[in-house]
């Protein structure tokens, strides 16, 4: 009998030819908080999938109690015993909130019906006892984006699972919040459920694992007791070596206002939105998942045009009602998900970079391929992208890459203003690095640029000033010299307002 | 365009109204009966009630089925071709076994429409063929099947034993058989659908693959039975067409997938799946019926009868959409 | 990429196999391929007769007489047709037959005009064109062996009427099959003159409502007649489907000895209803007889015996002589009254 | 372009394997997809069958004849191929060309010029057009849900212009259109016309930013409307000229027929969709060449006429036909499943795979079972 609840040996996995995880072990302990620490892209959420039978590895082995085990789907996993809150939220958004809590295992009566009764009893007495407020008969699909996490945590408690995962559970969460839910965990772990941990905030980490797991480029790196690690200890296991200078920002003086926005509203999504974004300016934009800065982000872009409220560009007051439009008056806007947002994955390099000023290379409509090529070669080329072509299909490029490439994309189009929506998500530390770099110097090049970022180390180091936004609503903004984490934090789950003069 | 925000109270009344997507469709069936009388008083006799109810029984069956298909985010093009292919092998079959009792009739037809319809679940389920061409290729499959199997003859009448007539037209308490096997049909979907596990699995699988899978529902399963199901209720619809007129020839049921479909979208499921119930489609074909009926009755021109069942349904998804969107709208704020 | 190319081979496997058992199936369900040649000796010769769809009774029952026919003559007849009466459909499949040189082409037309040019193509490639039951307009057709002439056939429409209504007279409505058949529409003229006659003042016609020949259709149409019309006495449906599905709609809406129907049919469709005085009475030309003749006539012409022209005179078998009409046609006889009485006679 | 170097402190971390300029994009002939070449193999196949089969297969005169029966189908296919690279569809084409054949034949009834007529029967399809699009691309209905709709609407205004009329004695000017071969040749005009205009959407697709944009929004519409493309606009100009080919379509089979009926072209719409996803283009978008439509096309026409010339039952020839489409995109799929993954030869797949069989055997000894009449003297 060994010590641990689930064992993993050797765990491989292959998505076509790329393999995202080599050969990792892990094991985990009744009763312990263990958390799994890696960067993005490291192979945390995909190991968690293959724990819960999402994913089927390509080598190596599983014990659930000193049994090998292997599921085929879900389903079998669900009945052994293992529940997840998965990063990508799943929930039904047609279903109602109490319905997605009990997702294929609804109660039933005697002769096999749902329960419905029932059903909304438990939903109730579930979420009450998490201290959530819902109304059980809302589609998912009108939920707040923090409130359908709420959902996704009752999901998982409610299975009673002796193995529970969680994914990123507090990304969108209020302080309070995260409290809450923290303490449900350690209620849960001193009644002896294990429990697999992710998160990219450390402070959670030390509050709440015992233990610590680290993930490096999908392999195995080392697992520490949490009380003898530092929050140094952890960044150096995750990223393999010291980065010099993560957030080289270089001091620029601040050109003339690009952009003023005043009074901007979307009816029921943000409103009284106000603030300058100055030439060679970083404006950091922070706050949590779902407060509303995409939204603006995306109304300023003329995606989803404003309710109400003015944008300035360049002194000239102008209405933006679509991105093309946005385009001519000098903007460019690098979408938060790539995949949906930024890609156009089945097609190659050249038309991704190509396609937001092809008509530039294009005489009466007809495509002039070799200028089309030469200067996606060369914003290609500038971006640094890996690939053996520029013809390389951009879905079988790397995280990074494709990153590259959606910047490349945009920086072709010699924008003035750019906002970039958290630009270095889900992409490797040297890419993040050069990232980071690239943004600096087109600041020094004179490029007014709005950053849209939850990581706070990455809005601290980068920006000029930091705005915050709250249930959308800006609740705050700092210069460089004041901010720090403590009040940022605070200002992106607090609702006072506290809107100071620039 | 500045928006301010709706009074209260307002949006309170849109929104009680409008939770019941079928709110929609009847104001249409509303109106349409009360125009209907106007001219034509027949309209609104038990008697003519109950013709409409006959002739979207079959309707009602088959569109049930189509909506547990569209639920998953399916389409099934090919019912019309079962029905008749159904139908067909029924008819000469009783033709040769006159004697045969209806229950294994009915059962026949169904176990036929079920291996159809298990053809299609198979290449869409597992072999991951998007539904519409899917059904597109046997729409054709099963109706040139009919002619191979009959050889381009039909089944007349007389041909066909008067049990096997009464089937459908028969009345039990005075109600028609062909709509009291509708009505079951109706309650068991609607069991089905609310009050079992595979029935809110079908819900899921449509309105979040991937979250269904998650929490261990098997999709291709599902997607699997929806077929499965749709070719039974297509096989009994072919036992019932053949009844109900008597006869069976190469083009029955010819077209009849786009009038499911129809009755599908116009009772409110959405075809992006996830969304849709079994009152919602029952008024759907109700429409329908009774546009077919008040043409006929209004003693318009035949001629018009199909550019305004046209315009009917446009108009009743047209102003579903818009209705939904302006409750959103009101509900975001 | 290995692995494609298997797997591109395996599937070009597959698909020749498709392709393959779909043509070696072709014989299948007719007779062999034809032969060629116009001017062949009798036993040589193929012609094909080509309905407005397959699976029709009115048009199986035509074939019949068509074979007989056929092994008098000692020559071939196909029995071709699409299975929608469509002129799209019909139309490709002449052109498939025209471009294996049959014999000669007897035609019930689908659409009198349209295939005009397919008529005039065939003609052109030396293939006699003769048509029955439903003709094509002029210039694509060298004879037309009509089965009754529209007067006839309008005329017996409304006497049966009245005779079913009795002196006192009363509502009737028509059920045609489609609005665009050139057949019906005729006999529905001659029958609206006749109406505007003293001799049929009784009679008074609500309506015309249009079936399309689909039995569905045909059905509820009825129903909506005898909804709309509560004093309605006859339905005359001069089509077989129509007439068949308005019966079956009356007997159904339990109206048997109220309302009555009358028009075209075959017997064997109507049977029950004749014997359930239903359908009193119901008119047709002898339709194996139709087949006869018009396979007789297409013969007389590709034979070279006769060549089309009006005077011109062939004889048809049992039929006897028949000489061609100034317009390019033929007639078959006067319609036949069917009864109770003679019913049981025939089958077809 | 204004990004200057990257700075190296963090890039250089590893070595950057560059793109390399000179790397030669796909030739035309290697970018033609597989596919296709798959297509012109069938098409060399069932050349080779047809004429072993038949003597009358290869006779330029029947081929020229029977050529132009496709046509009206080839024509609102090469917009079809946008639409459903766009990830759309539109039901309403046959009923759109039914619409303005039927307008046409009405002001033609009515002494109108015939060239006016046509005119105007082609403005009424472009506003059927327009109304589908403005369905799909303002009002966001689903593509499938709006032309189910005017699929109805459209053949229903057929049916209350023309009635029980028809439209006919069209001069032989306008019935060149359809019947008329380009002089001095066996080449039908409407094939001449089809080639001409198959060549300009070919072009137009792969050549032109309009077609980047239609592969763009059927990759990915979101990212498209990110990039400045104008999404709606797009859409509807692909149904105005989708409803500009269905009338042409329209003008097309009314001059073949030498007459218009409101039934005219009725189900057509089913085979044009067919045809298009044969030439592999993809029903969920992205995805198609025009060159695989036009392909797919001749491939369709030469198994319904060699089926033709054997005498075979039209709905017969479209079990093949049917067969064709489910196999050319179930094949691709599972060789793609089995490359992925492999195929696992386990009890539970086999016990599966055997009750399939065994049902669908079941069915078939029934289906050949129940019309037998030996069988049935034994058994009944």
């Amino acid at each position: 009998m060994s010590e641990y609840v689930l064992e993993l040996k050797n765990i491989a996995k292959r998505f076509g030819g790329v393999e995202v995880l080599h050969g990792v072990s892990f094991g985990l302990r009744p009763g312990e908080v263990h958390a799994l620490l890696g960067e993005n892209g490291a192979g945390k959420s995909t190991l968690i999938k293959v724990i819960t039978g999402i994913h089927q590895p390509d080598g190596g082995e599983i014990f659930l109690n000193d049994k090998q085990v292997h599921f085929d789907d879900p389903l079998q996993a669900r009945l052994a015993g293992i529940a997840a809150i998965y990063q990508e939220l799943s929930l039904c958004p047609d279903l109602n909130v109490a319905e997605n809590i009990f997702l294929g295992r609804q109660p039933t009566t005697v002769g096999g019906s749902i329960n419905w009764r029932k059903l909304y009893s438990e939903a109730d007495r579930l979420l009450t006892s998490l201290g959530v407020h819902l109304d059980l008969k809302a589609k998912a699909r009108s939920l707040s984006i923090a409130q359908m996490q709420s959902v996704e945590i009752a999901r998982a408690f409610s299975l009673n699972a002796r193995i529970l995962i969680m994914d990123e559970p507090t990304s969108s969460l209020t302080l309070k919040e995260v409290a809450e839910l923290f303490g449900l965990v350690r209620r849960l772990r001193d009644e002896g459920t294990a429990i697999i941990f992710i998160s990219h905030r450390l402070e959670e980490l030390f509050e709440v694992a015992d233990r610590v797991t680290v993930l490096r480029d999908g392999s195995y790196v080392d697992t520490r007791l949490v009380k003898d690690v530092t929050r140094d200890d952890l960044v150096r296991l995750m990223v393999g070596r010291t980065i010099s200078n993560l957030f080289p920002k270089q001091d620029v003086k601040p050109g003339e206002i690009a952009l003023k926005v005043e009074h901007l509203s979307l009816a029921g999504i943000f409103e009284d939105i106000n603030f300058e974004l100055h030439k060679g300016e970083i404006l950091g934009m922070a706050g949590l998942v779902g407060a509303g800065r995409t939204d603006v982000a995306r109304a300023i872009f003329g995606v989803v045009p404003p309710t109400s409220g003015t944008i300035q560009i360049e002194g000239r007051q102008v209405e933006i009602k679509s991105p093309q439009q946005a385009i001519s008056l000098g903007l460019a806007y690098v979408p938060e998900d790539r995949q949906l947002h930024g890609l156009i994955p089945a097609m190659n390099i050249t038309s991704n970079i190509s396609l937001p000023i092809l008509k530039e290379y294009a005489r009466r409509g007809w495509l002039q391929d070799k200028a089309e090529r030469s200067a996606a070669f060369s914003a290609a080329r500038q971006m640094e992208v890996r690939a053996n072509s520029i013809w390389q299909l951009a879905r079988t490029l790397s995280g990074g890459n494709q990153q590259k490439v959606v910047l490349a994309k945009w920086l072709s189009t010699k924008p003035r203003i750019l906002i970039l929506d958290e630009p270095t998500r889900g992409i490797d530390v040297g890419t993040k690095a050069a990232v980071h770099a690239l943004m600096s110097n087109l600041a020094a090049e004179g490029i007014a640029i709005l950053m849209i970022s939850s990581e706070l180390p990455e809005v601290l180091g980068m920006s000029d000033r930091i705005l915050v936004m709250h249930e959308g609503q800006m609740t705050a903004l700092f210069s460089r010299a004041e901010a720090t984490q403590e009040k940022i934090i605070s200002a992106a789950t607090q609702t006072i307002k506290t809107v100071r003069a620039l | 365009m500045t928006v301010k925000t709706p009074t209260a109270s307002r949006s309170n009344l849109l929104l009680t109204l409008t939770r019941y997507r079928e709110f929609g469709i009847i104001l249409i069936i509303i109106i349409l009966a009360v125009i209907v009388t106007l001219r034509a008083p027949v309209f609104l006799t038990l008697g003519n009630f109950r013709d409409i109810l006959l002739d979207i029984s079959i309707l009602v069956i088959v569109a049930l089925a189509q909506t547990m298909v569209i639920l998953t985010h399916g389409i099934d093009l090919s019912v019309g071709s079962v029905i008749g292919l159904v139908a067909m092998m029924v008819a000469f079959t009783i033709k040769a076994n006159p004697t045969i009792p209806l229950v294994v009739v009915v059962l026949l037809g169904m176990a036929l429409g079920a291996i159809l319809g298990s053809f299609n679940g198979l290449i869409i389920a597992i072999g991951k063929v998007p539904p519409i061409i899917a059904t597109l290729g046997t729409l054709s499959i099963y109706r040139g099947m009919i002619f191979l199997y009959s050889k381009g003859y039909w089944i007349p009448p007389f041909q066909l034993p008067d049990t096997f007539k009464l089937l459908s037209k028969g009345t039990f308490l005075g109600i028609p058989h062909i709509i009291i096997f509708a009505i079951v049909v109706a309650i068991l979907v609607y069991y089905f659908l609310n009050y079992t596990r595979t029935g809110r699995d079908i819900y899921a699988v449509g309105s979040n693959p991937d979250a269904a899978q998650y929490v261990g529902i098997r999709k291709q399963r599902i997607i699997f039975l929806v077929y499965v199901l749709t070719g039974i209720a297509a096989g009994l619809a072919g036992v019932l067409w053949a009844s109900r007129f008597e006869s069976s020839q190469t083009n029955t049921a010819l077209g009849f997938e786009l009038q499911t479909v129809a009755a599908s979208i116009v009772g409110g499921v959405s075809i992006s799946g996830g969304v849709g119930t079994v009152p919602g489609v029952l008024l759907g074909a109700l429409l329908l019926g009774m546009i077919n009926n008040s043409v006929t009755l209004v003693r318009i021109s035949p001629f018009w009868e199909q550019a305004a069942q046209g315009l009917l349904i446009l108009i009743a998804v047209v102003s579903d959409i818009l209705i939904m969107r302006r409750v959103q709208r009101n509900k975001s704020k | 990429m290995k692995r494609n190319t298997f797997y591109i081979v395996l599937s070009a496997v597959a698909m020749l196999s498709i392709l393959l058992s779909a043509c070696g199936t072709a014989a299948t369900p007719t007779t062999s391929a034809p032969a060629p040649a116009t001017s062949a000796p009798a036993a040589k010769r193929t012609y094909v007769l080509v309905p407005k769809n397959l699976g029709n009774p009115y048009f199986d029952a035509a074939n019949t007489g068509a074979q007989k026919a056929a092994t008098e003559l000692g020559v071939t007849v196909l029995y071709q047709g699409p299975t929608t009466a469509d002129a799209t459909a019909q139309i490709t499949m002449l052109n498939a037959l025209i471009a294996q040189k049959v014999s000669g082409l007897a035609i019930s037309a689908d659409d009198a005009d349209a295939l005009v040019p397919t008529g005039q193509a065939a003609i052109a490639a030396g293939i006699p064109v003769v048509t029955w039951d439903s003709n094509i307009a002029k210039g694509g057709t060298q004879l037309f062996v009509n089965q009754a002439d529209t007067q006839g056939i309008g005329d017996s429409q409304v006497q049966m009427a009245l005779q079913i209504t009795g002196p006192d007279g009363g509502e009737i409505a028509i059920l045609s099959a489609t609005a665009q058949a050139p057949n019906q529409n005729a006999w529905i003229e001659v029958m609206k003159t006749d109406l505007a006659k003293p001799e049929y003042a009784k009679l008074k016609l609500d309506t015309i409502v249009y079936g399309n020949d689909d039995d569905t259709t045909s059905y509820n149409q009825a129903l909506a007649l005898i909804k709309t019309y509560p004093a309605l006495k006859v339905i005359v449906a001069p089509t077989s489907v129509g007439i068949a599905a308005a019966a079956r709609a009356v007997k159904d809406q339990n109206l048997t000895g109220k309302v009555f129907v009358t028009g075209l049919g075959t017997p064997n469709a109507l049977r029950d209803y004749v014997k359930s005085n239903i359908i009193p009475e119901f008119a047709l030309w002898n339709v194996p007889d139709l087949g006869y003749l018009t396979i007789y006539a297409l013969d007389a012409i590709a034979s070279g015996k006769i060549k089309g022209n009006p005077g011109d005179t062939f004889t048809a078998g049992t039929l006897g002589s028949y000489t061609i009409a100034p317009d390019n046609t033929i007639l078959l006889g006067k319609p036949f009254i069917f009864n109770k009485d003679v019913i049981d006679k025939f089958n077809f | 372009m204004k990004a200057s170097t990257v700075s190296s402190t963090a890039a250089a971390s590893q070595p950057a394997n560059q793109i390399n300029v000179n790397a030669p994009r796909k030739s035309f002939l290697a970018r033609f997809q597989r596919w296709e070449w798959m297509l012109v193999a069938l098409v060399v196949i069932a050349i080779v069958i047809n004429s072993r089969l038949t003597p009358y297969f290869l006779n330029a005169q029947n081929l020229s004849r029977t050529s132009a029966d496709f046509m009206e189908l080839g024509l609102m296919m090469l917009p079809m191929v946008f639409i459903i690279i766009t990830g759309n569809i539109d039901l309403s084409v046959a009923s759109n060309l039914g619409m303005c054949a039927s307008f046409m034949a009405v002001l033609w009834n009515l002494h109108v010029n015939i060239w006016i007529a046509a005119g105007a029967g082609l403005a009424l399809a472009t506003l059927g057009g327009l109304l589908n699009g403005f369905l799909i691309a303002k009002v966001k209905l689903p593509a499938l849900v709006a032309t189910l709709g005017t699929y109805a609407f459209f053949r229903g205004i057929a049916y209350v212009l023309l009635g029980d009329q028809a439209g006919r004695g069209y001069p032989p000017a306008f019935t060149y259109l359809g019947q008329g071969k380009i002089p001095g040749t066996l080449i039908p005009f409407s094939v001449g016309l089809f080639a001409v205009l198959a060549v300009v959407f070919g072009l137009v697709l792969h050549r032109t930013t309009f077609g980047r944009y239609i592969f763009s929004i059927g990759n990915n519409e979101n990212a498209s409307i990110y990039a400045g493309v104008q999404v709606a606009r797009i859409k509807m100009t692909i149904y105005i000229v989708s409803g500009f080919m269905a009338g042409l379509a329209g003008l097309v089979l009314a001059a073949r027929f030498g007459s218009t009926r409101p039934d005219i072209g009725t189900g057509l719409e089913l085979t044009v969709i067919t045809a298009a996803v044969l030439g592999g283009v993809d029903i969920n978008g992205g995805i198609g060449t025009m060159p695989g439509a036009v392909l797919s096309l001749l491939l369709i026409g030469l198994v319904r006429f060699g089926m033709g010339l054997k005498n075979v039952q039209d709905q017969v020839q479209s079990i093949a036909i049917g067969s064709l489409l489910i196999l050319s995109i179930l094949l691709a799929s599972v060789a793609r499943t089995i490359s992925a993954s492999g195929l696992k030869f386990n009890w539970r797949n086999i016990a599966t795979a055997a009750a399939f069989i065994i049902v669908f055997a079941a069915f078939f000894f029934f289906f050949f079972w129940s019309r037998a009449p030996v069988l049935k003297s034994v058994f009944g």
